[in-house]
């Protein structure tokens, strides 16, 4: 029996596509940025410093203040942000999602500790958090990865634990646990499915935001070697080109959108997917 | 209620003893307001010089009797005086709070005001053409860093058309463009996450109750639906609040704005612990009470929601 | 009746959702002040022509694909969004199918009701609350003025469902569509609803569409009958010619099925009856009969002692409680192994919380319930769990009873999983298929959601997953009251087969006394929390004592249209729950009037 | 007539003249208060409250003349128990919380001779006092007002400068007004506004958007150079500064250990491109860690000229493989050394080492990184020497035991720093210094690198503007259209 609109359907696979395919040549140039572009992220070339973009086909995106190709740098600078976003987004996830479950599903004692927890996480500047998390550390890129989960689960344990206090008080929850199903089961194969879609939306759009944070970091002095290149770095470090070169700062940027663009397509077929009402409800 | 309250004060008192503790300590880690009174300028800067110092800022003393002279402060409400420039930090917080709470309620509202209509408008219209623009809309607002969105408003208004001031706080006019930045990317999120709860609740039976009655297509969105959605919305409104305040170091530098992400940042920079303590003392009050807001919140939007 | 263009006339309707057509070339027409019935088989469509000509259709993703639909001269199959939304309140009310999930949980009662006005009608806020309690009041709702500030959850099923009616009847329409409108009410009150539509369809001229199972109610109500089967119109016809004179065989094994009170008089023991199904285009009788003669009197497999349930209504700012709500006030009773218990009791009067508080989902200020004579206090976590498997409960709202992401297949072989009853996948799917066909659907549901069935449908969903774990004791409340009365027949043989094989226990709450006379063996009748008679079903159905049993007894509708009755009205203080702390309601005290028929003393 | 509006990148949050070393507190207080003598921004030492003095005692003493009928903004008269008491507070309990009175330890008293005449009495020569008298903790104070007021005199300074302080923001702005009795005569313009303005795009979009006239140093982002010169109203005017930057050797452990290893990379690195493409011309390179206008620069040293090839050579000598790790500690929030980092990376990997940059947080960098010995093999040093004077930078830097020496202990360059200090005579200090630099230079202790113009964005409505290479723009020479 065909629950499924043609159009519908139709929408819906080809955002999957598109999000699929896009994230595949993302991850493809970032992969493969050494092979396309041997040495080309690095080299510092002072002669061409600054070359406008779409002026020459050596450096099609231009070239940066000291001269390096701005294109090759951005697949480059893809390997840091994609892994800070994507895993640091990913372990936020984990941690905030299963945290927020427990606290608002069991609420009592332990959601009262987690989410004064929360309280003091939120009233810790961000900078401050990684100021003192690199004094005592050290920086790399792993450690960049676990502030920022440090800093981010709070986001999602929140989100979560206000969505299991309705949740848990509905009638499908209470018939699940009259039939004596575990709270386990009942925290993630009732509760998770039918939270989650604020989850995805906020995660998609929080590699960026993580990708951008990366970069704050590397201005405290919590980043990497700046000739390391990073998306986030780059904007950063084009910011006081923005009037006289905008495409140090522009090309990076749009990398980001894209990218995120991509995971924005992936996370709604995703929300789509675990959404059965919408899929039957389409004009 | 009462009790609830009562136990929330003690659980903040908690919240602000933890976090100042933390602070207070992690920052002496990581270097020497003493020596920072000294750079800048050439001086010559013997250990002498660094003691004498010290003894008058009382950072020679152990920490935990600095730790205890800070909450003697808290509770006799005497917060001390800056390391920089010797400013009662009382006076510092008074004049810097409200500019940052000002910030914030504004852009939270520029936020709100934007994002739940469109993300209504985004979750009626899924898939078309609306929708789609407001995803594109929402993207850029999350991938460029606040500063280049910032500048880039600067550029247009204040550079190209002339028409606002690039910085500063003061008339009406100079609120427009750090609230616009802020409100757009916080919109940014905010859109996506009204479209997506309210695609969930798009679907309930009531909503088509709503329908039945005649009601206007507004009123079935904005009141039967979005209050059924508002749950998540309402927490991360709330996060975002929070987290503004002790986030807004960027945009209050950008536009020059003279409030508490500033004054903690450079109270960071020179390692001005007393300014710095108390700058997270408040924060700390602020997203507790934000938080307990939300709280009580979440039982007035749900009735089935009890607090506890 | 009249000559003039009918009301509304839906010609040659078609409703799909993508390729599935749920309505096929439906015509009917309602003339000013009829009330024409749709009866029909659970999933034919019913629910689907009513929100079609509502035009709600739309947003739940089906289309038309073919017909009119015409009221006042409008094409409605045509209309804009925004002229449907002047229409619909105002001129086209319904009731809904599914109160409990109809109402806006957020939402106080009173004000989903006074929207409705305020948004129809010129009059001032204070103005519109008054008008809503009115109507509370008229539906017999007690406590009007408070239980307008109350929200859906904290109120019983047939509470929100004459809420419901109270909004649908509000803005006095034209023309008034009901999909279901009693089956959470019992007799009495459902008596006094239909008497209100009556009165209020004679003074507006009001069309009514009557959707409805109970064949006594349309034999009461309605002037015209249409009859639908997968999705068509089988048959049509004024109602006394479809009753005397059922031409289509679904017709006639629609009929045929429906109980009757008092045709089991004499009988001792509850009995299985044959059934009737269609088969070949033919009514035919299947199935033998049996008398229901299971119960094992040793050792009682419930048993509930002096439960006590209260709810805190109001507080003040230092949280302590001025108004409690007595829902539950001291009631005994016990099961015992392959008996059947029916409640039957005043809509409110606290039988799904019985049945919540023996499910431990709700609190009980105090009383003991035990299984097999343990008490759940004395329960270790694994007896716990057992007992979790062995006593189900049917949700009196079967679609909020199921989560809303998970096929309903998934739900189905939940409690198999949870409790380890089947080990291999395939064989869960194979038990899951069966469970579904037993309760009268297709195998091939199993991968669908719930939003995709109808409201009985749905209800079998519930009853397939509450057999799924080979439980000793059902608690049913209202598990049967969205079937059309061919497939409830039906259910009621399978939950009598169970019984005589395996020895269930029942404990069946239920409005319906014709099914509760056929099915049970002992009955206890609930007024406002107390038992106010309990006996064996001969006992309170034949030697009825207490003056609500009797009340009730008389206000069940007859399926005969020739049945003339007294139209019934009940008048007066309509009796608060709801009262002050410290000033809680006395605890009657009960008379063994003759072995195990109980009374309540001075009622 | 008129308003100027300057852009300061910092508010000092202090005015009390003892209490900070911010340039961006000198760059407003010099229009506030006056010091016995003034240094303009030709780097001439003039009389400023002073009228003459005289060195006494084989320099043991100066005795100086004040200037007469000069009244504090407050009306307090300037006379000789002012300066007393200025130079007692710096140097008893009240200087003792502040950084300043580190400066001043060679005063031992001031003794009041006649109302308008002190005597500074001296523990020893101290060559470089003048100087300093004209700068930060040496500001003329009024004694009565300062003790009426106390710790509130932070906030609401008086002086006898040029301007008369009206209000002050905190992190906002400070607003001055024209003090019409100014002994140097009258200002020009009316009123003077600072604003506090951190980021150097907004500054120059304020500036840009006409909002402020001055942008002071050291706030121009080079990169945004052309932006100004782009606007028809705008101006850049720079001029050589006093603030020098050089990578820094650690000589204690590492392949920097090694004089030849050093060299090598002194070598490799040219800096005459770097200040031309990433510095835009507004810097020169340096041999010794000092700028051209220092006291004590040799315009004859040589420094080791940018030969690739014989670094190469100098690091196969001394044996270090293809590829050997180098870690570069910089200042995270200075852009130009983050780019110019960069490109002394890929200098540094054309030689065949492998260099990575560890970027810090300021702070962190020069409270603790430096002063504990835990940087890099090399790291960043920038030096303001608002003295102008070599000894007060290289005995900072090169001074065994000193704060920013966590490395070096040279007897010998210990002997020659002490030794100029007690000199009167400057021509012999002078030749100690070169001497001192050349010393340095020949241990290779610094990769020296350039230093860099104070650059100011001028609005072309401002007149008679002449830049300070100190930051200390006392404006009451400029007028506005
Ligand atoms: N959203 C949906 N998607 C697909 N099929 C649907 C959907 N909603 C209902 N159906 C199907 O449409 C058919 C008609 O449903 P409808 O609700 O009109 O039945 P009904 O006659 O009201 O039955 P009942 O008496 O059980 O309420 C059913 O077979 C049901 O499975
Ligand atoms: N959560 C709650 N909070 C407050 N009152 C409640 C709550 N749940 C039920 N009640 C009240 O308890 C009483 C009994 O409700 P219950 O649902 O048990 O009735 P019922 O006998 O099942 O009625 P029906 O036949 O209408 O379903 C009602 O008056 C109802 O308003
Ligand atoms: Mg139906
Ligand atoms: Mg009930």
């Amino acid at each position: 029996m065909a629950t499924t609109t043609a159009r519908r359907s139709r929408f819906y696979n080809l955002e999957f596509i598109i999000g699929a395919s896009l994230t595949a040549i993302i991850c493809f140039g970032v992969l493969f940025s050494e092979v396309l572009f041997p040495g080309g992220a690095t080299k510092v070339d002072l002669a061409a410093r600054l070359t406008a973009p779409f002026t020459n086909w050596t450096h099609p995106f231009g070239t940066d203040p000291l001269g390096r190709d701005v294109l090759a740098r951005v697949l480059a600078g893809g390997k840091v942000s994609l892994l800070v976003g994507v895993v640091s987004v990913i372990g936020a996830v984990l941690l905030g999602v299963v945290l927020g479950l427990v606290a608002g599903y069991y609420r009592g004692f332990w959601d009262m500790l987690l989410m004064r927890f929360a309280d003091i996480q939120l009233a810790l500047p961000f900078i401050l958090l990684a100021m003192t998390f690199v004094a005592i550390v050290g920086p790399s890129l792993t450690n960049t990865i676990i502030l920022l989960i440090v800093s981010e689960w709070v986001k999602y344990a929140r989100l979560v634990r206000g969505q299991v206090l309705t949740l848990r008080e509905r009638e499908f929850v209470l018939s699940a646990r009259a039939i004596g199903v575990t709270n386990w089961r009942i925290i993630f194969q009732h509760l998770l499915p039918n939270l989650l879609g604020p989850v995805i939306v906020l995660m998609t759009l929080n590699v960026a935001n993580n990708i951008l944070l990366e970069s704050s970091l590397t201005f405290l002095g919590l980043g990497i070697d700046p000739s390391t290149p990073s998306w986030g770095g780059m904007l950063a470090d084009g910011r006081t080109y923005l009037q006289t070169a905008w495409w140090v700062s522009v090309f990076p940027g749009l990398a980001i959108l894209l990218t995120v663009l991509g995971l924005n397509l992936l996370g709604d077929w995703l929300r789509d997917s675990l959404d059965p009402s919408g899929r039957s409800s389409r004009p | 209620m009462a009790t609830y309250l009562f136990k929330r004060i003690l659980q903040a008192i908690f919240v602000v003893i933890v976090i100042t503790l933390f602070v207070s300590y992690a920052v002496r880690l990581t270097g020497d307001p003493a020596v920072m009174m000294f750079a800048g300028g050439g001086g010559s800067m013997s250990e002498a010089d660094l003691e004498r110092v010290r003894a008058a800022l009382g950072t020679d003393k152990p920490f935990y009797l600095q730790y205890f002279e800070f909450l003697k402060g808290l509770v006799t409400f005497d917060l001390g005086r800056s390391f920089a420039g010797g400013a009662p930090v009382s006076g510092l917080i008074a004049a810097a709070a409200p500019s940052t709470l000002k910030l914030a309620f504004v852009s939270m509202l520029v936020s709100i005001v934007m994002s739940i209509p469109l993300g209504i408008w985004a979750a009626v219209s899924r898939g078309k053409a609306a929708d789609q623009m407001i995803r594109i809309f929402s993207l850029v607002g999350v991938s460029f860093p606040n500063f280049w969105l910032a500048t880039m408003l600067v550029l247009l208004f204040s550079i190209a058309l002339g028409l606002l001031p690039p910085s500063g706080m003061g008339s009406f006019e100079s609120y427009i463009m750090p609230t616009l930045t802020m409100g757009i990317i916080l919109t940014a999120t905010n859109v996506r996450l009204v479209r997506t709860a309210m695609l969930e609740t798009l679907q309930s039976q009531y909503v088509m109750v709503a329908r039945a009655k005649g009601l206007s297509e507004s009123k079935v969105l904005y009141k039967h639906a979005l209050r059924n959605c508002a749950i998540p919305l309402i927490t991360y409104f709330g996060l975002q609040f929070g987290g503004m305040l002790g986030g807004l170091v960027v945009i209050e530098k950008v536009f020059s704005w003279p409030g508490l992400g500033t004054l903690a940042f450079d109270a960071v920079n020179a390692r001005d612990y007393p300014v710095l303590q108390a700058v997270i003392t408040v924060l700390a009050l602020l997203i507790v009470a934000v938080n307990l807001i939300v709280d009580i919140a979440y039982g007035l939007v749900d009735p089935r929601i009890r607090l506890e | 009746m009249t000559t003039q263009t009918p009301l509304l006339s839906v010609e040659d309707l078609t409703v799909a959702f993508g390729e599935n057509r749920v309505v096929e070339n439906l015509s009917f027409t309602v003339e000013a002040g009829q009330t024409v019935a749709v009866v029909g088989e659970s999933g034919s469509g019913k629910s689907m022509t009513s929100l079609s000509i509502m035009r709600l259709t739309d947003n739940l993703g089906a289309h038309f694909k073919s017909g009119k639909i015409m009221f006042e001269g409008r094409d409605l199959a045509q209309a804009t969004q925004k002229e449907m939304r002047s229409i619909r309140g105002n001129e086209i009310a319904m009731i809904f199918q599914e109160p409990m999930t109809s109402l806006n949980p957020v939402f106080t009662v009173g004000d989903q009701i006074s929207e409705a006005i305020l948004l129809h009608e010129n009059v001032s806020r204070a103005v519109a609350e008054d008008k809503v309690r009115q109507l509370l009041e008229m539906v017999r709702l007690p406590d009007a003025a408070n239980l307008m500030k109350r929200y859906p959850h904290q109120l019983s099923g047939g509470m929100r469902q004459r809420a419901m009616i109270a909004m649908a009847l509000a803005c006095r329409p034209k023309l008034l569509i009901a999909d279901e409108p009693t089956t959470a009410l019992d007799v009495t009150i459902q008596a006094q609803i239909l008497t209100i539509m009556r009165d209020l369809q004679r003074e507006l001229g009001m069309g009514m569409i009557f959707i409805t199972h109970d064949m006594g109610v349309v034999a009461e109500m309605a002037d015209h009958v249409v009859v639908m089967w997968k999705g068509r119109k089988v048959e049509e016809g004024p109602v006394r010619e479809i009753f005397a004179n059922p031409q289509h065989p679904y017709t006639r094994t629609l009929l045929s099925a429906v109980p009757r009170l008092g045709s089991m008089k004499g009988e001792r023991l509850p009995k299985r009856r044959p059934l009737t199904v269609l088969e070949d285009g033919q009514p035919k009788v299947v199935g033998e009969e049996r008398v229901q003669d299971t119960v094992r009197t040793d050792e009682p497999l419930l048993s509930v002692e002096d439960m006590l349930v209260r709810f805190d209504i109001r507080k003040n700012f230092f949280g302590k409680v001025t108004h409690r709500l007595s829902a539950v006030s001291k009631v005994s009773f016990d099961v015992y192994p392959g008996e059947t218990l029916a409640l039957v009791g005043e809509s409110g009067s606290g039988k799904s919380t019985i049945g919540r508080t023996i499910q431990q989902l709700q609190r009980a200020q105090s009383g003991v319930i035990r299984v097999r004579g343990k008490s759940f206090a004395d329960m270790s976590s694994a007896e716990l769990f057992k007992m979790r498997q062995e006593v189900q409960y049917i949700f009196q709202d079967p679609f909020a009873s199921l989560d809303p992401r998970k096929t309903v297949g998934f739900s189905i072989a939940e409690p198999i999983h949870t409790h380890g009853l089947i080990g291999d996948r395939k064989q869960v799917t194979k038990r899951v298929h069966e469970l579904l066909e037993r309760v009268g659907l297709p195998s091939a549901v199993a991968s669908r959601y719930p939003h995709e069935f109808s409201g009985g449908q749905r209800q079998r969903i519930c009853i397939a997953r509450a057999l799924a774990s080979n439980p000793k004791l059902i608690i049913a409340d209202e598990a049967l009251s969205a079937l059309d009365v061919s497939i409830q027949a039906q259910i009621i043989n399978l939950f009598m087969d169970l019984q005589a094989d395996l020895g269930l226990s029942y404990l069946f709450i239920s409005h319906d006394l014709a099914v509760v006379e056929q099915m049970s063996h002992r009955v206890a009748v609930l007024y406002l929390g107390q038992i106010m008679e309990m006996g064996s079903r001969q006992q309170i159905f034949e030697q009825t004592s207490h003056p609500y049993t009797k009340r009730l007894l008389s206000a069940v509708p007859i399926a005969d249209p020739a049945f003339d009755r007294a139209e019934i009205r009940i008048e007066g203080e309509i009796p608060n729950p709801v009262r002050r702390v410290g000033d809680e309601p006395a605890i009657l005290g009960h008379d063994e009037i003759s072995p195990g028929h109980f009374v309540a003393r001075g009622a | 007539e008129g308003t100027v509006t300057v852009s300061v990148p910092q508010d000092p949050a202090s005015w009390d003249p003892i209490d900070t070393f911010l340039v961006a507190w000198a760059a407003v207080a010099t229009n506030i208060y006056d010091g016995l003598t003034y240094r303009g921004p030709d780097m001439e030492i003039v009389p400023g409250l002073a009228e003459s003095w005289e060195e006494l005692d084989d320099g043991k003493r100066i005795r100086f003349k004040l200037r007469q009928n000069v009244k504090f903004h407050n009306g307090e008269e300037f006379n000789a128990e002012a300066v007393k008491f200025t130079f007692d507070r710096l140097l008893g309990d009240e200087g003792a919380k502040g950084p300043q009175r580190s400066n001043y330890t060679s005063i031992e008293s001031v003794e009041i001779i006649d109302p308008f005449t002190v005597d500074f009495k001296l523990n020893a020569p101290d060559p470089v006092l003048l100087t300093k008298l004209a700068g930060y903790g040496a500001m003329i104070v009024p004694p009565k007002y300062v003790q009426e007021q106390g710790e509130a005199f932070n906030l609401n300074p008086v002086g006898t400068g040029a301007f008369k302080f009206v209000s002050y923001n905190p992190k906002v702005d400070i607003k001055l007004e024209a003090n019409p009795d100014y002994w140097g005569g009258a200002p020009k313009i009316s009123e003077l506004n600072y604003r506090f303005i951190s980021e150097p795009s907004t500054a120059v979009a304020e500036l840009q958007a006409g909002r402020i006239d001055i942008v002071v140093p050291p706030t121009i982002p080079i990169a945004m150079i052309p932006v100004i010169e782009g606007a028809s109203n705008l101006e850049v005017v720079s001029v050589p500064g006093p603030t020098v930057d050089a990578l820094r050797f650690n000589t204690r452990d590492g392949i920097t250990t090694d004089l030849k290893v050093r060299q090598a990379i002194i070598m490799s690195v040219d800096r005459a491109t770097i200040v031309e493409a990433i510095l835009a011309g507004q810097a020169s390179e340096i041999v010794s860690f000092q700028s051209a206008l220092s006291f004590g620069h040799d315009p004859e040293l040589q420094g080791l000229p940018y030969d690739p090839e014989g670094a190469k050579k100098l690091l196969a000598e001394a044996g270090i493989p293809q590829g050997a790790p180098l870690q570069i500690d910089i200042r995270s929030n200075d852009a130009s050394m983050n780019e110019v980092a960069q490109v002394i990376v890929s200098y540094l990997q054309a030689v065949g080492l492998n260099p990575t940059i560890k970027p810090y947080e300021t702070s962190t960098l020069i409270s603790d990184i430096i002063p504990q010995g835990k940087t890099g093999a090399m790291f960043q040093q920038k030096w303001g020497g608002w003295t102008f004077d070599y000894d007060n930078t290289a005995y900072a830097m090169y001074h065994t035991g000193e704060q920013w020496n966590p490395y070096g202990n040279d007897p010998e360059l210990d002997r020659l720093l002490e030794s100029q200090r007690p000199l009167t005579d400057r021509n012999e200090r002078e030749k100690v210094l070169k001497e001192i630099g050349k010393y340095v230079a020949d241990q290779a202790l610094e990769l020296p690198l350039y230093n860099t113009n104070a650059i100011y964005g001028v609005s072309k409505r401002v007149k008679n503007f002449v830049a300070a290479p100190d930051n200390r723009l006392k404006l009451n020479e400029i007028t506005v259209e």
